[in-house]
């Protein structure tokens, strides 16, 4: 479903990804991880054209993110992005936070956006929120809207940039718990997160990097068994204490 | 001194201070005011653009007139604005623009460099990440600007906006060089017909800092009131 | 460019504009009516009229538009104002850039000093504060006596006229030198007229005229034949001069008290709209001197 | 446009007898430069100290510095200078008035303090921004070391509120440069006033108010060049400084 | 040696820590932890007084911190302290920052306070970086300065308030690491942390906080062991996973 070819990115003369390479098949729930500064954003946020590539090719669901014909706001109104900092407006409430894109890129009205913006936000069990502004919701709430406002759009598939990495020890599970079931249900998903106990829960792909390259591209079980290479042999190492 | 103070001249010309110098005054700043954001936010996005030529275009314009007196600026507008609306319509002679619009116009052109750079630091004030969420949920670069960044960027320069806004009205009193007559014209010119300098300042001062520090007063208060909660 | 002149802009427009000053009293101002009056305004509606009978118009809209000192002349070449109706002084410099109309008023720099100072001609002055308004040719005409006749004056600048005035009100300066007439406006204004003295020594001789653009002949004919018509009409003339500046005038109802100069007198019964001081009366020893340094 | 141009007329003799045009103009730039400098040598030194007691925690002194920066920025400058010049003096005792009228340059002096006070409040309230937009902790590090409030302000908070407020202090600059010209209603000769000097004796008003223009321009860009210079070295490795917002002229 | 004694403290009318006493000896390691907004932060700083409470006694070293009397910056420079956000000085070179509140302060001369600063900049590893400014370091390294720059003062004791949880995954175990060396030392130190790792090595003690109140102050191997109160035991069940 997702089709990255040897792709090159440069800010100025660095480069931040070099030659990577990966598919991520329907039903897939790939995670990647990798020391701070390898790319890991850069490289997931290329998937919907958030960042531009100077240089390979992407496929989602057969379209080309690269070509410059491509309809990049319809293609990214279909792939679902949670962020780090979760990203809710912060002047709109929660409702409209979820209906917002409904309403000006899928032209849904106001009635139909609202129904279905409300079923996901009951299904990540904060319905009673609906009136409040992101600000008067604690880290572990806003992220778990940020993840109901994606999946208002209907996606194909769903891309998680760190989405626990801001959180309170305390409030990464009820996130964690939301990504397990999505997960259970089938939805395709890339997560970069450093929780290697959800990878090991729900992933079934590991792509490990460095230095914007692609190090490991293997099955859970391989990474954990054994990781081929010593970086990611002593990221391992460092991470889980 | 203070003690043959004569408030009659300020009694006797009451009217015209109010009505039509302050009307004036309050006029232009509300006008140029909104004349001034509207402009100054399309060129904050200018200046924010990818594109080199636009950016450098508007970045080179708000320089500019950022490096001349206000004072000069009016002066050089009254002369050639009714050039520019000729050469704009094509008229072989220069068209009559009266004091107002040319002081409307100029005003306008000159505020929007200031407010420009106001909503150009609020609108990089708003994460990046707000401007990705916007674009990954589908919306345009028009749509996320109009539903995600304005909106903010504007709530969190209301302060910034606002006390500009006293320094435009303030700023009014230049249009002195026009001889329209604001409301600090106004007092000037009865002032001077009727030699009464001393009073009619020192009542512009006390107007002056009432309503200004009124003005102040609100905006801190709606500081407060339209903050976005974080 | 101006095809046909300002003649043919009137006809054309229907319209004729104005350049008026907001504080000239009693030549153009605006009282607390909010219109504007003055001697010269009274001389250019005179005009205004004369023009309407020649052009054979039923209607002429006339229309006021203040000017400064700082943008009349280019508010005359962009063609916003046809007439400037004010208390310029006519002189060869400024011939360069505009055209006068026959001289409408003539005046004597003098200076202006409380009583209690004992001041009455320049000597007097040796050493002591003189203030004069920016850009006047007073101010210009001040600094070169004070070089010449070795006076010492701490000379200082006062915005505008007003407060030239301010300043010996105040007693930051001594003395105040300017026109007469404007000397006499300032002190029938001030609160306390009785304690200011004019000076009799005259400094200087300088023309007033109504202010047009160069270069348009048949404009300059149809004014100065209307203004010269005015200036003869004898009677007419007496009641105008006699309204300004022996009556009381609005807004406040001073009476300026200031009989025609007899330069006057010589220039309405002879009138030209030359530049050169030395047309109007004997020019004074001080204005020579600073000519000639010129 | 029916105007006579004459360039030439900057190699003219000025009729007050000091020299050409251009030497008129000259001095009205000097005596601009005179002007705004010595004003915002006292600008700065007053609006870091009112900027600077605003953020206090102590309310009664915040309070007052509040009213200062209220004071001198809600009255237009204009009116400000005239106030200065013609009414403080009266209101004065007797003699402490006459003193100061009797002043050498009392207009200079009155100009200068007059710029340098309305400006101040604008720089306090800049400095006042720039502490705040710190991070709390950096005041609560430095008091944790056991600086003083006094040593933490001088060392640790003021010296990085500088970098951050560099460029809204440029514009503050450049606004005091601009605003110097209002100096000429009491009587200053700087550049906008012999600006006007040159159109008053010539009638060559458009040449007088182009030069004026130019050189306020090159005299503008001057200090942005060289803040930015000053930006640059003051600019901490690995550090990017944001600048507050800025307003006024 | 530090003597905390029934403290209450207000904003306006919300108590953020009510009736709190403890007490910590000489060589102690006392790890504070409990939910987000518990009051933790808040309690660590009353210690060297950067936050004033209304109500109660704080003794440190037999000195009272509470009293109005007392010399908080000679108290406050006897008192390491290391904030989450490192809060370095960014104006000043590594070297610098080491060294100012030492001569500044401690009135020591520039000579020795070189001295005695790098002397802690190579304990941290970190000899080579001290011409360098804080802004070209790695969080993990900045917070290695911030505890050498406490270290410089020779501190009685050493308070840290959540070191960690700003930094990356992988420089948590760099900073952890230096830590640990300090308490095997003898180092009196509060920890706030959510490392529960570093609290079972190296903590004697374990004070638990919710709602402004301590719920539970014992020993480490009572709290990993059994839990008094329900509250403690729900967040430990969290914050491990
Ligand atoms: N706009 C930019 N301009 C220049 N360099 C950038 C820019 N954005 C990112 N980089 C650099 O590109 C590299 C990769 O960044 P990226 O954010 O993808 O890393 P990451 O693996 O997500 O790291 P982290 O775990 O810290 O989020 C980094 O070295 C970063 O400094
Ligand atoms: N300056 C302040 N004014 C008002 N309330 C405050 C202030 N500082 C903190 N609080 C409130 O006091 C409570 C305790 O804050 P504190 O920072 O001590 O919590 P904490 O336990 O350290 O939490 P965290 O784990 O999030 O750092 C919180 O509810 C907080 O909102
Ligand atoms: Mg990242
Ligand atoms: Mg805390």
């Amino acid at each position: 479903m997702i089709k990255i070819e040897n792709i090159n990115k440069w800010y100025g003369h660095f480069q931040v990804l070099t030659d990577c390479s990966t598919h991520v098949h329907k039903g897939d729930v790939m995670v990647i991880c990798g020391p701070s500064g390898s790319g890991k954003s850069t490289l997931i946020k290329t998937v919907n054209g958030l960042e531009p590539v100077q240089d390979g090719s992407i496929l989602v669901d057969n379209v080309a993110v690269t070509d410059p014909k491509t309809d990049l706001s319809w293609l990214r109104a279909r792939i679902g992005m949670v962020f780090q900092n979760f990203e809710l407006f912060p002047h709109l409430t929660i409702r409209e936070n979820l209906t917002i894109a409904q309403v000006k890129v899928l032209k849904r009205g106001l009635d139909e956006a609202n129904a279905k913006g409300l079923k996901y936000l009951e299904r990540v069990g904060l319905l009673a929120h609906q009136d409040k502004f992101p600000g008067q919701l604690s880290g572990g709430q806003q992220q778990r809207v940020a993840i109901a406002r994606a999946l208002s759009m209907d996606p194909i598939a769903m891309l998680f940039d760190e989405p626990t990495s801001a959180l309170d020890p305390e409030m990464i599970n009820e996130v964690l718990d939301v990504m397990v079931g999505l997960a259970q249900e089938g939805m395709t998903m890339m997560v970069v997160t450093h929780e290697m106990g959800f990878a090991r829960r729900v992933a079934n792909r590991i792509v490990f990097m460095d230095k914007g390259m692609v190090i490991e591209d293997c099955s859970k079980d391989d990474f954990f068994g054994a990781p081929r290479s010593p970086r990611a042999a002593d990221f391992l190492s460092k991470i889980i204490h | 001194m203070l003690g043959n103070f004569d408030f009659d001249v300020i009694v006797r010309s009451w009217g015209y201070l109010f009505q039509t110098g302050m009307l004036f005054t309050l006029k232009l700043t509300v006008l140029a005011m909104a004349g001034g954001i509207v402009m100054g936010t399309l060129l904050a996005l200018m200046r924010l653009s990818g594109n080199r030529a636009v950016s450098l275009f508007a970045t080179g314009y708000v320089n500019l007139v950022r490096a001349v007196p206000l004072v000069l600026v009016i002066f050089w507008f009254y002369f050639l604005v009714p050039y520019i609306a000729a050469w704009i319509i094509g008229s072989p002679a220069p068209v009559q623009v009266g004091a107002f619009p040319s002081a409307l116009i100029t005003f306008i052109l000159f505020e929007a460099a200031y407010y420009c750079e106001i909503m150009r630091s609020g609108i990089q004030s708003i994460p990046r990440g707000q401007v990705w969420a916007g674009r990954a949920l589908g919306m345009n670069y028009w749509q996320t600007m109009a539903n995600v960044v304005l909106p903010q960027a504007f709530r969190n320069m209301i302060p910034v906006l606002l006390t500009q806004t006293i320094v435009l009205f303030q700023d009014v009193s230049l249009v002195y060089v026009l001889s329209i007559p604001d409301f600090v014209g106004a007092a000037g010119k009865v002032a001077q017909r009727d030699g009464r300098l001393v009073e009619m300042y020192t009542f512009v001062a006390v107007v002056y800092f009432a309503l200004c520090y009124g003005l102040s007063f609100l905006v801190r208060r709606l500081q407060q009131r339209v903050a976005i909660i974080r | 460019q101006d095809d046909g002149g300002t003649l043919a802009k009137i006809k054309k427009s229907g319209a004729i504009t104005l350049g008026v000053r907001d504080g000239s009293v009693p030549f153009s101002y605006l009282d607390d009516k909010q219109q504007y009056q003055g001697y010269s305004i009274d001389l250019c509606m005179k005009v205004v009229t004369a023009l309407q009978k020649q052009l054979g118009m039923t209607e002429l809209k006339v229309t006021m538009n203040p000017v400064t000192s700082a943008n009349r002349i280019p508010l005359m070449a962009n063609g916003t104002i046809d007439l400037e109706c004010g208390s310029t002084t006519n002189n060869l410099e400024r011939q360069q850039q505009v055209a006068f109309a026959p001289t409408m008023f003539v005046v004597a720099n003098r200076l202006l000093a409380k009583k209690s100072s004992n001041i009455h001609t320049l000597a007097d002055m040796k050493g002591k504060t003189l203030v004069a308004t920016a850009g006047t040719s007073t101010l210009k005409q001040m600094t070169i006596l004070n070089k010449e006749q070795n006076l010492g004056m701490n000379i200082i600048v006062g915005k505008d006229h007003p407060e030239s005035f301010l300043m010996v009100e105040t007693g930051r300066a001594a003395a105040e030198a300017n026109d007469d007439i404007l000397l006499a406006a300032q002190r029938a204004n001030s609160k306390t007229p009785g304690d200011y003295e004019i000076t009799s020594e005259a400094l200087s001789v300088e023309p007033y005229g109504i202010m047009m653009r160069k270069g348009d002949p048949a404009f300059k004919k149809a004014v100065d034949d209307a203004l010269v018509r005015v200036y003869k009409s004898g009677e007419d003339m007496q009641r105008l001069y006699h309204k300004w500046f022996m009556s009381p005038i609005p807004p406040k109802g001073i009476n300026l008290r200031f009989p025609m100069p007899p330069q006057l007198e010589a220039v309405l019964a002879k009138p030209t709209d030359s530049g050169d001081p030395a047309a109007y009366a004997e020019v004074p020893q001080a204005q020579k001197a600073a000519a000639k340094k010129k | 446009m029916n105007y006579h141009w004459n360039w030439r007329i900057f190699w003219e003799a000025a009729p007050d007898g000091t020299g050409t045009y251009l030497d008129t103009l000259w001095s009205g730039l000097l005596w601009t430069l005179a002007t705004a400098l010595t004003a915002w040598v006292m600008a700065l030194a007053l609006g870091v100290m009112v900027g600077t007691v605003r953020t206090l925690p102590n309310k009664w002194l915040a309070g007052l510095a509040n009213a200062y920066v209220e004071l001198f920025r809600n009255v237009p400058l204009l009116v400000q200078m005239f106030l200065w010049f013609f009414v403080a003096p009266e209101v004065l005792p007797q003699a402490a008035g006459d003193w100061i009228k009797a002043l050498p340059n009392a207009p200079f002096v009155t100009a200068v303090l007059c710029l340098g006070f309305f400006t101040s409040s604008r720089v306090a309230v800049q400095v006042a921004t720039g502490i705040a937009a710190l991070p709390r902790g950096q005041k609560m590090a430095g008091t944790a070391l056991g600086l003083t409030l006094a040593q933490t302000y001088r060392y640790v908070l003021l010296p990085m509120a500088a970098r951050v407020i560099l460029p809204p202090l440029t514009s503050e600059f450049l606004n005091i440069i601009k605003n110097s010209s209002v100096a000429l209603t009491i009587g200053v000769v700087e550049l906008t006033a012999s600006a006007r000097a040159i159109q008053e004796f010539s009638f060559q008003v458009f040449e007088a108010f182009t030069a004026a223009t130019v050189i306020y321009v090159v005299v503008n860009i001057g200090v942005v060049y060289l803040m930015h210079r000053l930006e640059k070295k003051v600019a901490i490795p690995g550090f990017i400084v944001a600048g507050a917002a800025s307003g006024g002229h």
